[in-house]
Formats: C-alpha cells, sequence, structure tokens
C-alpha cells in the first residue's frame, strides 16, 4: 500500500492533526513545556517531511504523481478513498503550506496569545489540513481537507482577533462558506458527468480523455467551480471577506491563511478545474482574465489608499492574487507555470509580511502607518527583513527573489494570450511599487512623529529578537533558495503543467522570448487547446517551455 | 367457517413472532416497569428507570447481535402481510433503540427533581419506540395506521408530561390537534386507495388491496387514476405532518419549545425519522408507479421545507424553536435525499446515514441543553448561552461539535450525510432542488454560527462584551461521569464518522 | 334501489369537509375537538361503503380500528383540556398563546 | 324505500354535523354530534354493516360524545368571551371549504370510478354483504390483523396511563408559575 516514502505524507498529514486533538483533549493536564514540545512536533514534522519529498521528488512518468497511496474509509461507494500523492504542481505548495506552516507555528509559540494549548491545537489541525489538500489526489478529501483547515481559521478570528473580529469571523464564515458550497457543487458536477463512478483526480482524467463532456455541461460545472474558488481566492470583486477578515485575525492564522490556505482555489482551478474540462475553462478565461485585471489595478488602487499596514498588506495579497489569475487565464504552460511559482514565492512573502508587521506592531502600539516613522534607527535588522519582505512582493528581481521569476514568466504567458493585458498588469506592479516603498518609507525612515516618540519613552524599543527572527528567517531563506536556484522548483513544475497545458506555439518564437518579435499566439479555436488528457506530446515546445521557466 | 379454518392455519403460521422478538421485549419490559413500581418499595423505585434503560441496551446489544441481518427474515413477510423486514428495517430499529437510549438519559437528566411520576415516562417511552420499529418494517395500512397512533398517543402524553406548567400543556393541545387533523387526512387517504384499488372490476386490483405489494401491483396498472392520485396525496400530507414538511410544520416550533427538552430530542429525532423510513417505504415501494405526479409533488414541498425552515430558524432566539425549524430544514434536504432514491438506488443509504448523522448530533446538543435549563423550563433562550464554553468547556465543545454537524460542515458526521445526498441529488438530476438545497445550506450556517459565537467567542471578553452581556443565570447541573462518556461519545462518534464511515456506511450500502 | 357507492362517497367527502370547515373557523377547543371526530367518521363511512360494493372485509376492520383509536385520541385529548382548563381558566385558542415568543 | 332512506339519513347526518359547526353552545354543538353519529350508524345499516352500527352508537354516541358532555358541563366556560374569528381568518376557511367542495365534488364524478358496472350505480346486494357477520369481525381480528390488535391493545394501555398521568392530583402538585 505504501510506496517508498509516502508514509511520509502520512506522518504530516495526521502528526499535526494528532497533536492538536492531544493538546485539545488534555488541557491544563498536559504541562507547559510538554505541550510547548508537542505543538512543536507537529509543526516541524511536516516541514521536515515536505522538504524531504521535495528532495526525493521524481514523478511516475505516466501518471506525473510520486508517492501515491491508498486507505480506504468507507465512502466507497460514491468511489471515495483517501489518496495521497504529489505532482509537480502539488509539491511547491505542499512545500510552501509545510514551511509556512512551521514558520507560522514557531512564532505562535512564542506569542504570548492567552489561552495557549487551545490556539495552538486550534493550529496544528489547520497544518495538518493544509498539508492534507495538497497532498489529496482525491478530490472529495481535497475539499475535505480545506474546510479542516478553515474552520479553525473562524475560531481564531472569533476568539484571539483583533478589532471587529465578530463581525469579521461572521463575514468570513458566510462568504467562504458560500464559496466552499459553490466549488463542492462544481466538484460534485465533475465527479457525477465524468462517469467515473470515483473522486479521484486520476480515474476522472482517465475516463475524461474517452468521451469529452458537452460545451455546456463543461460551461456550467466550470463557471461553478470558478467562482467557488474564486471567492475563496478572494477574486475580484467577491473580495470583501479578506482584507477585514486578515485585518481582524491572529498574526499565526493570517500566516497560514493568507500564505497557504487562500491558494486552494487557485490550485484546485489550475490541477482539476482547467485539465478536466479544457473547453469550459477556455470559454471562461478571457472574462476570468479581466476579473484578475480588476485585481491588480482596482485593488491595487484600493492598497495604495491604505493608511493600516496589516489592513494593506491584506490588501496586497488580494491583489497579487490577481497575477495567478493573469497566469492561469493564459492557459499555457508559461503561464500556468508562472502562476505556481508566483503562489509559492507569494505565499512564503505575504506570510513573512504579516509576521513583520506584528513584530512592528509590537515595538509602535499601532498599525496605523501614519503614526510610525524614524523605527529604522531603534531596529535596523527589523528594516532590513521588512525591505526584503517589500522588495519581493512587488516583485522586483533585487535580491534573486523567487517572485521575480513568477511575475516574469506570467507577463510572458499574458503576452502570448492577449498583448494589451500585460500593459494594465505591469502597471499593477508600479502600483505595487508605490505602496510598498511608501510604506517602508513610513515606517522606517523619516523623523520620529509625536505617538512613536511617546512609545519609545515608555519602553526600549528593541530590534528583531531572536524568537521572531528564527520564522522569518525561515521563510526568507527559501524564498531566496528557489529565487536563486529556481529549477529546484520549475523543472518539477514544467513536467506536470506542459503535458495538461499544451500550446501550439513554434518553439523559435518562445525561445526568442527575450526578443521583440514576439506574436501572441492564437489560443481560440479547435487547435489552440488540445484535450487535456492527450499524451504528452514529447517535442520543441516542451523544452521550449522549460527554457522560459528555468532560466 | 370449516372453509376458513385452512386459511386460518396458514396465516396463523405466518405469525413469526421470533421476528419481532425485539419488540416483543420492549413492550415485555414496559408492562414489567408498571409491576415493579407496585411491588418495589418506595426508596427502590430510583431503580426503575436504570433497569429501563439497562433492559433496553440488552435489546439493542441483541438487535445488533442477532437481528443485524434480520434474523432470518430479511426479505421475507410475516403476520400475513402485515410486516415486511428489511435491511433498512433492521437499521431503523437500531436507530429507534439508539435514540430511545439517549431519551432515556436525557430523561433522568431533565426530569430529576421535578414532580412528575418517573416511572410512567419510560414505560410510554418504551412502548412508543416498540411502536416506531414496527412503523419502519409495515407493510399494510392497517398496521401503519395502529404503530403510527401508538406512537402519536404517546406522544400526546409525553408532550404534555409537565402537566403543571402551562407551555406543556398548551403544547400538547396543540400537537393533538394538528396530529388528529393530519390523522383524519391520512385515513381519507388510505380509505380512498383501499377503495379503488380493491375495486373487484379494476384490472390488477387486489383481494386484500392496503397491503403495500398488492397497492403497488394495482397502482402500476393505473398510474394515473385520480382518486390513486388523490389517495396517494392525502397519504402524503399525513407522512408530512410526521416528518413536518411545509406547510404541515406550523406545530413544530410550539410543540418544540413547550416539551420537556427529552421530548422535544424525541419528537426532533425518532418522530422525524419514522417519518422518513415511512416516507422511503411508501415512495419506493408503493407509490413508485405514480413517479410523474409523485416527484413533483414532493420537490416542490422540499424545496418550501427547505426555505422555509431555514428563513424561519434565522431569526429565533429560543433554542428549542430554533432546533424546531431548522430541524425542518432538515426535513427539506432528506426529502430530496428521498426524491433521489427513486432514481438512484443506493440514495436510500444515504437517507438513513444521514438520519444517523443527525441522531448523534441532535442529541449532542440536546444534551447539552438539558444540563443547561434549569427546572422552570426557562434558560432555552440564545442570551442563556453565553459564555458557556469559558464557564463549562465540556458542554461547549460538545454544544459547537453537535451545531458544527447539524451545519453540514466537515469534518464532522453531518457534512457526510449532505454530501451523499447532494451527490445522490445530483446524479438524479435534480440540480434545482440542489440549488434551493444550496441555498439553505448556507442560510443554516449563518443562524448555527450564531448559537456557536453565543455559546464561544464571548468567552473572550472585551471590556465592551462585559457591558453587552446579560450575566445569564444558570443553574449548574454537574455531568454526571456517565453523561460525560455518553456526550462525549455522541461528539466523539461524530467526528469518527467524519473522517471514517467504514461499518456503517458497509452496513447501509447493503440495502 | 339508485342509491350507489358515489352517493356514499359525496356523504363521506361532505362531512369530511364540514369537520374540516370546523375545525378551521371554531375556536372553542371542544368543538374543534368534535370536528375532528366528525372527519374521522367521514372517513369510516368511505371505508364502509367500499367495503361494501369491493365485497371485501378489510374495510370493515379498519373502521373497528379507528374507532378504537378515536376513542383513545378523545380520552387524552380530553384529559388535557381539562388539565389546562385547570390552570388557564380557558379552553379558547387564541388566548392560549404562551408558546408564541 | 332504501333510496328515500338514505336521503334522509345522509340529510341527518350532514345537517346536524353543520350544526356542530354553526352552533354557539358548546353543549348543544355535543348534541348535535350525538345526532351525527347516530346518522353514520344509520348509513352503516343501510350498508348492511350492522355490527359496526351497533359499535358506532355503543362507542361515539354512548361513551365519546358523552363524555364530551360531561367536560364541556365540566368546564361550565360561559362562551361570555366569545371570540369571533378574524376576517383573515374566516375569508381563509370559507376558501377552504370551497376547495374542499370542489374536491370532494370532483372526486365523486371522477370519471375513474365510473368503471364497467359502476356506471350504472350498483343496487346493494350484488356483491356478498360480508360486514354484516360479527364472527368475520372475530376471524380476521385473530389471523389477519393479530398483530395490529395486539398493538392496539398498547395503545390503549398508553392512553390510559397518559390520562390517568395529566388528570390525576398528586401530594406535591403545587402550582408552578409558567413563565408569560
Amino acid at each position: 500500500m505504501f510506496e517508498s516514502i509516502s508514509f511520509l505524507i502520512h506522518l504530516a498529514v495526521f502528526v499535526p492533526i494528532l497533536c492538536g486533538a492531544v493538546l485539545l483533549l488534555a488541557g491544563t493536564r498536559l504541562e507547559e513545556l510538554l505541550a510547548r514540545r508537542v505543538a512543536t512536533a507537529g509543526f516541524v514534522v511536516p516541514a521536515v517531511a515536505a522538504i524531504w519529498l521535495w528532495w526525493a521528488f521524481s514523478p511516475d512518468p505516466e501518471t506525473g504523481y510520486a508517492f501515491m497511496s491508498d486507505l480506504p474509509t468507507g465512502l466507497q461507494i460514491i468511489g471515495v478513498s483517501l489518496k495521497f500523492g504529489l505532482n509537480g504542481i502539488s509539491l511547491p505548495l505542499f512545500v510552501l503550506a509545510g514551511v509556512v506552516g512551521l514558520a507560522a507555528g514557531l512564532y505562535a509559540l512564542v506569542s504570548g496569545a492567552e489561552r495557549l494549548r487551545q490556539y495552538l491545537s486550534l493550529l496544528l489541525v489547520m497544518q495538518g489540513g493544509l498539508m492534507g489538500i495538497f497532498a489529496s489526489v482525491d478530490v472529495f478529501f481535497f475539499y475535505f481537507f480545506h474546510e479542516i483547515a478553515l474552520i479553525p481559521t473562524f475560531v481564531m478570528i472569533g476568539i484571539w482577533g483583533g478589532r471587529e473580529r465578530h463581525y469579521a469571523a461572521m463575514k468570513m464564515t458566510v462568504y467562504l462558506s458560500l464559496g466552499a458550497l459553490l466549488s463542492l457543487v462544481g466538484l460534485i458536477a465533475l465527479y457525477v458527468q465524468s462517469g467515473a463512478e470515483s473522486f479521484d483526480i486520476l480515474s476522472m482524467k482517465e475516463q475524461l480523455s474517452g468521451q469529452t463532456l458537452s460545451t455546456v455541461a463543461q460551461n456550467y460545472t466550470f463557471a461553478l467551480l470558478l467562482f467557488g474558488f474564486g471567492i475563496l481566492v478572494s477574486l475580484w470583486p467577491f473580495h470583501t471577506w479578506a482584507a477585514l477578515g486578515y485585518g481582524a485575525a491572529p498574526t499565526s492564522a493570517a500566516m497560514l491563511h493568507a500564505g497557504v490556505l487562500k491558494k486552494f482555489g487557485l490550485y484546485g482551478l489550475i490541477q482539476i478545474g482547467a485539465p478536466l474540462l479544457p473547453q469550459g475553462a477556455e470559454n471562461w478565461m478571457y472574462f476570468l482574465a479581466l476579473l484578475a485585471l480588476g485585481n491588480v489595478v482596482i485593488i491595487g488602487f484600493v492598497t495604495v489608499a491604505q493608511r493600516d499596514l496589516k489592513q494593506m498588506i491584506g490588501f496586497s495579497s488580494v491583489m497579487h492574487m490577481g497575477y495567478c489569475f493573469l497566469g492561469l487565464a493564459c492557459l499555457s504552460a508559461v503561464g500556468v507555470g508562472g502562476a505556481v511559482i508566483l503562489m509559492f514565492a507569494h505565499g512564503l512573502t505575504v506570510a513573512l509580511l504579516f509576521l513583520l508587521g506584528n513584530c512592528i506592531y509590537q515595538r509602535t502600539d499601532t498599525f496605523d502607518m501614519r503614526e510610525m516613522g524614524g523605527l529604522g534607527r531603534n531596529a535596523p535588522v527589523l528594516a532590513a527583513f521588512f525591505v526584503t519582505a517589500m522588495l519581493a512582493s512587488i516583485g522586483l528581481p533585487g535580491p534573486g527573489l523567487a517572485n521575480f521569476w513568477g511575475e516574469l514568466t506570467v507577463f510572458i504567458g499574458l503576452w502570448q494570450y492577449r498583448e494589451w493585458m500585460v500593459v494594465p498588469a505591469v502597471f499593477g506592479v508600479v502600483i505595487s511599487a508605490v505602496y510598498g516603498l511608501r510604506a517602508v518609507g513610513n515606517i522606517f525612515f523619516g523623523e520620529p512623529t509625536e505617538s512613536f516618540r511617546s512609545v519609545a519613552a515608555e519602553r526600549k524599543i528593541s530590534d528583531i529578537q531572536s524568537h521572531e527572527r528564527t520564522p522569518a528567517l525561515v521563510l526568507l531563506l527559501l524564498l531566496i533558495l528557489v529565487g536563486l536556484w529556481p529549477r529546484s522548483l520549475t523543472d518539477a513544475i514544467d513536467q506536470s503543467v506542459s503535458p495538461i497545458y499544451q500550446v501550439t506555439v513554434p518553439s523559435e518564437e518562445v525561445s526568442a522570448a527575450g526578443d521583440a518579435g514576439i506574436r501572441p499566439v492564437a489560443l481560440s479555436g479547435e487547435e489552440g487547446l488540445p484535450s487535456c488528457c492527450a499524451p504528452p506530446r514529447p517535442g520543441p515546445e516542451n523544452e521550449a517551455s522549460a527554457n522560459v521557466l528555468s532560466p | 367457517m370449516n372453509e376458513n379454518l385452512s386459511p386460518f392455519k396458514e396465516i396463523a403460521a405466518s405469525n413469526q413472532w421470533s421476528a419481532i422478538l425485539p419488540e416483543i421485549s420492549l413492550a415485555v419490559l414496559a408492562l414489567g416497569l408498571l409491576v415493579l413500581e407496585v411491588f418495589f418499595p418506595r426508596h427502590r423505585r430510583i431503580l426503575i428507570p436504570r433497569i429501563a434503560i439497562g433492559g433496553q441496551l440488552v435489546v439493542l446489544a441483541a438487535v445488533l447481535l442477532f437481528y443485524r441481518d434480520g434474523a432470518g427474515f430479511l426479505g421475507q413477510e410475516t403476520f400475513a402481510g402485515m410486516l415486511f423486514h428489511d435491511q433498512a428495517g433492521q437499521a431503523m430499529r437500531v436507530f429507534f433503540l439508539l435514540s430511545s437510549l439517549l431519551v432515556g438519559y436525557l430523561a433522568t437528566v431533565s426530569l430529576a427533581g421535578k414532580p412528575v411520576p418517573k416511572v410512567e415516562f419510560f414505560h410510554i417511552l418504551l412502548v412508543v419506540t416498540a411502536a416506531l420499529m414496527l412503523l419502519a418494517q409495515s407493510n399494510h395500512f392497517v398496521m401503519f395506521f395502529i404503530a403510527l397512533e401508538t406512537v402519536t398517543i404517546g406522544f400526546y402524553v409525553l408532550v404534555s408530561y409537565l402537566r403543571y406548567q402551562s407551555i406543556s400543556l398548551e403544547a400538547g393541545l396543540k400537537y393533538l390537534i394538528l396530529s388528529g387533523v393530519s390523522t383524519a387526512i391520512l385515513l381519507f387517504g388510505i380509505a380512498l386507495l383501499y377503495g379503488i384499488a380493491g375495486n373487484p372490476l379494476l384490472a390488477g386490483a387486489s383481494p386484500d388491496p392496503m397491503n403495500f405489494g398488492a397497492l403497488n401491483a394495482f397502482l402500476k396498472n393505473h398510474p394515473e387514476n385520480s382518486l390513486a392520485l388523490a389517495g396517494m396525496a392525502m397519504v402524503i400530507v399525513g407522512v408530512g405532518f410526521k416528518i413536518a414538511a411545509f406547510p404541515f410544520q406550523i406545530w413544530v416550533p410550539d410543540v418544540y419549545q413547550g416539551a420537556s427538552t427529552p421530548v422535544t430530542a424525541f419528537l426532533a429525532v425518532a418522530s422525524k425519522a419514522a417519518g422518513f423510513a415511512v416516507l422511503l417505504i411508501l415512495v419506493l415501494k408503493v407509490f413508485q408507479p405514480m413517479e410523474a405526479v409523485l416527484v413533483p409533488l414532493l420537490s416542490v414541498l422540499a424545496a418550501l421545507t427547505i426555505l422555509f425552515g431555514n428563513i424561519a430558524a434565522l431569526t429565533q432566539r429560543n433554542t428549542k424553536r430554533l432546533m424546531g425549524l431548522s430541524g425542518v430544514a432538515h426535513a427539506g434536504y432528506l426529502m430530496v435525499g428521498v426524491i433521489a432514491s427513486l432514481y438512484v438506488p443506493w440514495a436510500q443509504g444515504a437517507v438513513l446515514f444521514y438520519l444517523f448523522a443527525y441522531l448523534l448530533a441532535s442529541f449532542a446538543v440536546f444534551g447539552v441543553m438539558a444540563h443547561l435549563s434549569p427546572e422552570d423550563g426557562t434558560g432555552d433562550e440564545l442570551d442563556d448561552y453565553l459564555s458557556l464554553a469559558g464557564d463549562r468547556p465540556f458542554l461547549g465543545a460538545v454544544l459547537v461539535i453537535g451545531l458544527g454537524s447539524l451545519a453540514g460542515i466537515p469534518p464532522l458526521a453531518g457534512f457526510i450525510g449532505k454530501l451523499l445526498i447532494f451527490v445522490a441529488a445530483f446524479q438524479a438530476g435534480l440540480y434545482w432542488l440542489l440549488g434551493v438545497a444550496l441555498f439553505g445550506v448556507v442560510l443554516s450556517i449563518y443562524y448555527y454560527f450564531g448559537w456557536i459565537r453565543s455559546a464561544v467567542f464571548r468567552y473572550w471578553k472585551t471590556a465592551d462584551d462585559e457591558a453587552e452581556d446579560k450575566q445569564p443565570s444558570r443553574e449548574r447541573r454537574e455531568v454526571t461521569p456517565v453523561g460525560r462518556w455518553i456526550l462525549g461519545g455522541l461528539a466523539a462518534a461524530t467526528v469518527v464518522l467524519g473522517f471514517f464511515q467504514g461499518p456503517l456506511s458497509t452496513w447501509l450500502e447493503r440495502l | 334501489m339508485n342509491i350507489g357507492i358515489m352517493d356514499f362517497l359525496a356523504t363521506s367527502a361532505l362531512l369530511f369537509a364540514i369537520g374540516f370547515f370546523g375545525i378551521l373557523v371554531r375556536r372553542n377547543t371542544l368543538v374543534v375537538y368534535m370536528c375532528l371526530e366528525l372527519m374521522l367518521n367521514a372517513v369510516t363511512i368511505a371505508l364502509v361503503a367500499f367495503s361494501r360494493y369491493n365485497g371485501t372485509m378489510d374495510g370493515n376492520v379498519f373502521v373497528f380500528f379507528i374507532i378504537t383509536v378515536a376513542a383513545a385520541e378523545v380520552a387524552v385529548g380530553l384529559a388535557i383540556i381539562v388539565a389546562l382548563f385547570r390552570r388557564r381558566h380557558t379552553i379558547q385558542l387564541p388566548q392560549l398563546n404562551l408558546l408564541k415568543h | 324505500m332504501v333510496d328515500f332512506l338514505f336521503y334522509i339519513f345522509a340529510t341527518l347526518t350532514l345537517g346536524s354535523a353543520a350544526m356542530v359547526v354553526l352552533s354557539r353552545n358548546p353543549v348543544n354543538a355535543a348534541m348535535f354530534l350525538i345526532v351525527s353519529m347516530v346518522g353514520v350508524a344509520s348509513l352503516f345499516v343501510l350498508l348492511s354493516a350492522f355490527f359496526l352500527a351497533v359499535l358506532q352508537v355503543l362507542v361515539y354516541a354512548g361513551a365519546v360524545v358523552v363524555l364530551f358532555l360531561f367536560v364541556v358541563m365540566l368546564l361550565d366556560e360561559e362562551d361570555k368571551r366569545r371570540v369571533s374569528p378574524g376576517k383573515l381568518n374566516s375569508v381563509a376557511s370559507v376558501v377552504a371549504l370551497v376547495l374542499l367542495l370542489l374536491g370532494a365534488f370532483s372526486i365523486v364524478i371522477s370519471p375513474d370510478l365510473v368503471v364497467p358496472g359502476m356506471a350504472e350505480p350498483r343496487t346493494l346486494g350484488t356483491t356478498e354483504a360480508v360486514g354484516a357477520n360479527p364472527s368475520e369481525y372475530g376471524y380476521h381480528l385473530f389471523t389477519t390483523y393479530m398483530l395490529p390488535f395486539q398493538v392496539a391493545g398498547f395503545l390503549l394501555l398508553v392512553a390510559m396511563i397518559g390520562v390517568i398521568l395529566v388528570s390525576r392530583k398528586y401530594r406535591d402538585d403545587s402550582e408552578v408559575p409558567a413563565r408569560s
């Protein structure tokens, strides 16, 4: 049943959940120190397992998956069983979940939250759910683990949250439940129409390769998935829950949710929606691209208008989801591959930003950026961290950060899809630069404001402490590692993406991507989007896209 | 009468009393309780409820051991066609025994210290349970009617059991009148079906037209007979009252509020489940030829039931009324499952799974309610739950799990139930009904979370919240160790069934 | 004779309608209860008529059961009404309104 | 002759049923109920169900309605506080009545009833009057309907216990004020 080291996936998923259950059930009977150790174990195991699996990743050339395992749970009547496995799309996100979870967990351990055991146990359950989402090959469990990860978020916001936490928790609950339900119906529709009698992605694919669904069915089903997942990923105009929720959420919950959980919807569209419903995806993509531009431009301006640091980070995460959507909208190996890298990099970045934002809050007692200033003198290292994170978030090529590669590939894909869309997309980068750099300036440079002086007079403003530095370093190191050595991920991504999102692009044109002579590639029509299930076509175009992804 | 002798023997041979041994033992136990009350000295009478619960446990164990697969009667008619034993009937037997056990436990909690006799409660509880078990296996309208009425009359008494409270009596009276009307309509429907299906001049008519099989055979020949259609509609109305489908749900909030908590739980779970067991039998085995009329009728009812239940529950502040109205919504989802089972065979199992999940979650919630409400019947308002999780974390956790499962949130059993029904509905092509159901689920999340919010979120008080809160004056009913096991077990089962459905689903699959 | 099953059925249906109407309009619990009995009687007429015309016994036996159940129901119902009257000193439905939130 | 009797009995039944609904005084209503029950019993006689007719008179007219009368007298509620049904309620009731009558009418003239041999109303006597023989009841109750018969016994027991529970006075039966 277990193939090689696939048990590591089970460990990564179930150890955190078990640790969480132990903390919750034992309560105060567990000594403080022991409780912390249990929680630490719960956070370290998935991260280590994820990295190990990344190292050992070598997918089965036939299915594209590695580390497959299968445990029946009693719902075989509708073809559900607990199938785990990783392919090139899920691997980066699995690693992301493990690492961000580790950082969020380490930070939560020192956050000094009241009723720490319950807080940690909820976080652990969430972590287990997150690992489960990206490891599931079974669509049912994919959804199921998402909900396991989602529910603790509501509770954490409702209990440990900041301002307006009740309202935020309620609004998030209703919004995200609606989104989750819509996508659930979409998944059920997919299941029923595929006729595979199984929720397994692979058998659905196999079944659908035999007979393609009618265009109407594809359109409806994909619409359900698109809007269901879209709400979960805060697609414009369904984004209103996001900034509010993140503003109220405790830091670790915000890190996990914005960093990892929000990628669920995109991942669902990339891994399940578009490959299984190619026609529906193609018909909806132009509309999706327009909405995504709304994310980039409109939310970009909204972000610029923010004065509250946490709100700003929240809105910027909404905005950057727009780039991921744009990458997906290209439906080309380049664009989708870029979207996956960007999801990975953005997850690390936004988690880092939330973490550092809270560090800043603890030193200034406010999230209002107008009342900050001059923190850089007291906390130069913190400033360095924050600037790096901000630069990464903007997508500047600066210190070899992964975001840059992600955005670049998305833009290349977009250029091939619709030239004009590149203009507002790049304009979005400018907007990011405006608010990002302004935030850096407001917080760290300039003269200290009145209120900051009074805070500084009361107590000594320290630089970033080791307990804050450790989780931040974990995130930053991975970001830089992938930024310097993108092939560590892109090879795997490319292996999985290119057979699905083949584009009939003559190899010369793509390899000449740097030149000015690129022509948009017609993607519409029959030849543009081959059936998802056609065998991977070895040939120049695959290599070409690989080249683009792996500079 | 000589010519009658040989059929007499034949019929007597079909009276296989061993097929209904569980029901008989319950009835004997019920009689035994009354006898014990007479012969026990006063100080020993406190043992009688325990004897009742212990006896039920033995019966439950015996059913699980020997009758899980019908003890050799599976697929047979007994008692001259009065009963038919199938796998669903066995599942419902377990279901009713389980719920009556839990009601028994809640009664020991809730009735303690109230000036009402205890033994009779258990007597009626046992008789009603036996009748419910027969109801779920009935195969003939006479049996169906008598079992149904035994249940109903038992409930009249149980609902008005706290007879020193006007609201309890008032609830009893309302239940009585509305249930009486529904019974009359049901009977008229049966009469019409009997008349038309027994007409010797019509093809397919049977000399025993109230037998479900015979009636089904007749309806296959006359699926569009208007008298039969009218009869079918009236029978559905009668059953609709039991399951509290719209527009026959008007009794629900009042009766739920007035009855004592164990009785409310019994009504909400067992009585409703009985309605669905019967509806499944009627729809699948009797009225199935009338699909063309039956499906639209049930679909409209189901949609209205879902919408009404959820919308009415949105504004409720009284928890019992909230449970009642949300229970109406659950009836709607279940009706969707029943309709789907006409097209998708395994949907019947899905309905039963949903019922089991509903049983676990409802009893978890009602169990918490029984421990919270003081003796005068107050304490059922949402405001009485403020800061529950802080004061009594165990009850808070059980409540959250129960409500979460009712709302259908993964990874709890209620979610699996809803998922199975939705998948079945999708396979059956009931798209618009599915849309309505989803809308209902979103609404339900709102009010269930409102309750959870009252119970949990407020325990982290800020100064503002402190000022807002009315401090609930709560008499503490300590949870006994046994109670901890029972409530904890319900919550644990709800969670485990969300992850791992193994034994239950394989059992229900065999339907 | 020219009286057939339709005539009995018509009588039954009319009686049923009268009873139902009574339940809707009357506010005195006792009279409502009497109307309930009228409805049950309507059913028995239909059953006996069908039994007679179909030439089977089942309808008649069913009536036997219905009469039994009706008597039991009346007993319980009247007990509840009396108990309620003792506490509230009214049996008019609109005044029995404790159960409105 | 039989036709004539039928019309008399049907009118009697329906007329006094209407009076049950319409009479202001519950005592009068109970009296009319008795008449209506006797009318139903007479219809049973026309249908040759003599045993049921006797049962109807004994149980309904003799026991049930007398019980009603007792309770009416016991409660002795002068209908001074007459509550007339609201306007909406009355309109709804009348609409319901009309619909019911239409429904009843449509059932009665339903073409499905008009089957060969029934288009002409079958005279009583072409089929055997099985309901006339009391021993038939005994035979059926103790063979085919054995189980329902037994269950009915429990039903009566529960009803009996219920009545005792609800109406008996207990030593500690103090009035507990209800929440209002």
